[in-house]
């Protein structure tokens, strides 16, 4: 088996924990979290890909790495939308009334 | 090689260990330090597949800026009182779905096609007209700059979704809660000394990702972390949301990347299409654009929506 | 030369990451902060190595970033742990 | 001079994976958070010190061997202020058990 088989079989192990703790989590913090966990182990599967792809005096195919550059940004951005909204509806439940409209 | 070997099974045995400690420990912030540390072992992962370009990528964003964004969000949640767990048999269901989903995976993974396809070549056989020596930048800027210019949209577009939560009062506000000034000494000084270093760093990622691994992504996200940094310690306010200047910083990137592939239709050979002399100068502006967006954007993410009523 | 550094590579890593298991155990969260700063210096010995092995320089590029990030975690931590689990 | 450079190497980044070993040992096997504390540091700053003056020699550029230098000083630093935090927090939690 090669290296990158082998970090393929890890980023499908990863998969797995993180798909388990997406379903089975209680708290929307470590859903979240767990979905980071599962975006990792995605990400690897491209890196292996890539790995696999070397050639032409490259490490690696270069279009799977950067589109999992790509994608690990708009994980970040999703993840960061996703805590805010759990923050806001936090706020909102502390404060039932509606704040005053501002006078124009 | 053995010693790689060996180098590789330890990490291959340690990374789940450490995605199961994260999944299963039953307090939060236990959770997030082995996230944080699951981070930094997959930029190791990413340094032995051949991707330092991923690898920094990963340790900066995946790691660092993620982690600091779930710890500030864990300080400020109240956790609700531990639910029951599920009980065992959907447990068993889950982890058996979970199982079959790995193992479909591995399958996939094995059964890879040899000799894999790759478009290796290819990128080798155009990056000369790129005058990129960085393989990686020349995908992102050249070869699929859509794909790279609707990912900077996407974070102008978090941006706005995250300040759309501002309750109405406090529309056009500073960002964020408020963050007391730290009287600590020890911390205080390395979020005063760390920043100068990590902003020459950010900067020297983005100037070589040209040529080198590096770029736009990586260099804007360690600048953005050393502002988060002078932020969480409480030396710097962020500029409230109806700044001018701000909303500039955080569509400029995506502005210009989209003018210059405009421009392509009227002086190259299409939309994203650069002309032959001007390829690296343009990409090179580019960059820079996008650097400087990425890191505001980023850190606006990390910030949050305002809450306080803005004065007038 | 290589090879002894890469064996002293998974050396590194490996014992580093036996101290992991603090994370688990803790008892305290200082513990488990204390855990995830080996981690970080530990990794960045290991990208060091790597590089010297390998003659790589971008690895010395990745060690220092992790090193930007792993300071900036502690730091979040540490904040982190004085607003929330304080009360 | 190669062969004493390569043995000053080897010396070095033994000694530093010693103080990585040692310092992981302390922070399973020490009693309370302090010592585990103390145990950390050693790593820390002694096993990665020692690994980057074992590879300074092979640095090959005056540049490449400043940024190994400078990633110490990083770490050294970073741990420097963390480790106030961290002796503080373990004081506010309560005496040791």
């Amino acid at each position: 088996m090669s290296i990158a088989s082998a970090y393929g079989l890890l980023g499908a192990v990863l998969v797995g924990l993180g798909l388990y703790g997406v379903v089975l989590q209680a708290e929307p913090l470590r859903r979240i979290l767990a979905f980071n966990l599962l975006g990792g182990g995605i990400f690897l599967l491209f890196g292996v890909m890539a790995r696999r792809g070397a050639g032409a005096g490259f490490s690696g195919d270069p279009v799977p790495q950067a589109i999992v550059i790509t994608g690990i940004v708009v994980a970040f951005a999703a993840t960061a939308l996703a805590v805010h909204l759990l923050l806001r509806l936090q706020a909102a439940r502390d404060e039932p009334v509606p704040p005053e409209e501002p006078r124009a | 090689m053995s010693g790689a070997w060996l180098l590789d099974g330890v990490l291959l045995l340690a990374v789940p260990a450490i995605a199961l400690a994260s999944l299963l420990s039953r307090r939060v912030l236990p959770a997030l330090a082995a996230f944080v540390a699951y981070g930094l072992l997959l930029a190791l992962v990413w340094m032995r597949l051949g991707a330092p370009d991923v690898a920094l990528t990963e340790a900066a964003v995946g790691g660092g800026v993620t982690g600091v964004l779930l710890i500030g969000a864990a300080a400020r949640l109240l956790m609700p009182a531990a639910a029951a767990p599920p009980g065992w048999p959907l447990r068993l269901l889950t982890a058996l779905l979970c199982l079959g989903v790995t193992a479909g995976l591995a399958v996939a993974v094995l059964a890879l096609p040899e000799p894999a396809p790759t478009l290796a070549p290819q990128a080798a056989e155009q990056l000369a007209a790129t005058q990129l020596g960085n393989p990686v930048a020349g995908v992102l800027l050249a070869f699929r700059a859509i794909d790279t210019l609707l990912e900077a949209v996407v974070l102008v577009i978090a941006v706005i979704g995250i300040w759309g939560m501002a309750p109405d009062g406090a529309w056009g506000g500073r960002p964020g809660p408020v963050q007391p000034r730290l009287a600590d000494g020890s911390v205080a000084l390395l979020a005063m000394l760390l920043p100068p270093v990590g902003i020459v760093f950010g900067i020297y990622l983005a100037w070589v990702g040209a040529d080198a691994p590096g770029g736009a992504f990586q260099g804007g996200s360690i600048l953005a972390a050393m502002w988060i940094l002078a932020w969480l310690a409480g030396l710097v306010r962020p500029p409230r949301i109806d700044s001018l200047a701000l909303r500039l910083l955080v569509v400029a990137g995506p502005a210009l990347f989209m003018l210059v592939g405009l421009a392509g239709f009227v002086v190259a050979d299409g939309f994203m299409a650069y002309p032959a002399a001007w390829t690296k100068p343009v990409i090179l502006l580019v960059e820079a654009a996008l650097t400087l967006s990425i890191a505001v954007a980023l850190c606006l993410l990390v910030a949050g929506w305002p809450m306080r009523r803005a004065r007038a | 030369m290589a090879e002894f550094l890469l064996v002293m590579a998974a050396c590194v890593l490996l014992s580093v990451l036996c101290g992991l298991a603090r994370v688990l155990r803790g008892p305290k969260d200082a513990d488990r902060m204390m855990a995830v700063q080996l981690v970080g210096s530990g990794s960045i010995a290991v990208l060091l190595l790597l590089a010297s092995a390998f003659g790589d320089a971008a690895a010395v590029d990745v060690a220092l970033c992790l090193a930007l990030v792993a300071a900036f975690a502690s730091v979040a931590f540490a904040l982190g742990l004085r607003q929330g689990a304080g009360e | 001079m190669s062969v004493m450079l390569d043995l000053f190497s080897v010396l070095a980044v033994l000694g530093g994976c010693f103080f990585f070993v040692a310092g992981t040992l302390g922070l399973l096997r020490f009693p309370d958070t302090l010592s585990r504390l103390h145990a950390l540091t050693k790593a820390d700053n002694l096993g990665l010190g020692l690994i980057v003056l074992g590879l300074l020699p092979r640095a090959g550029s005056v540049l490449g061997g400043l940024k190994l230098v400078l990633a110490w000083a990083l770490v050294l630093l970073a741990g420097a202020a963390v480790s106030q935090v961290i002796a503080r927090l373990a004081g506010r939690e309560g005496p040791a058990p």
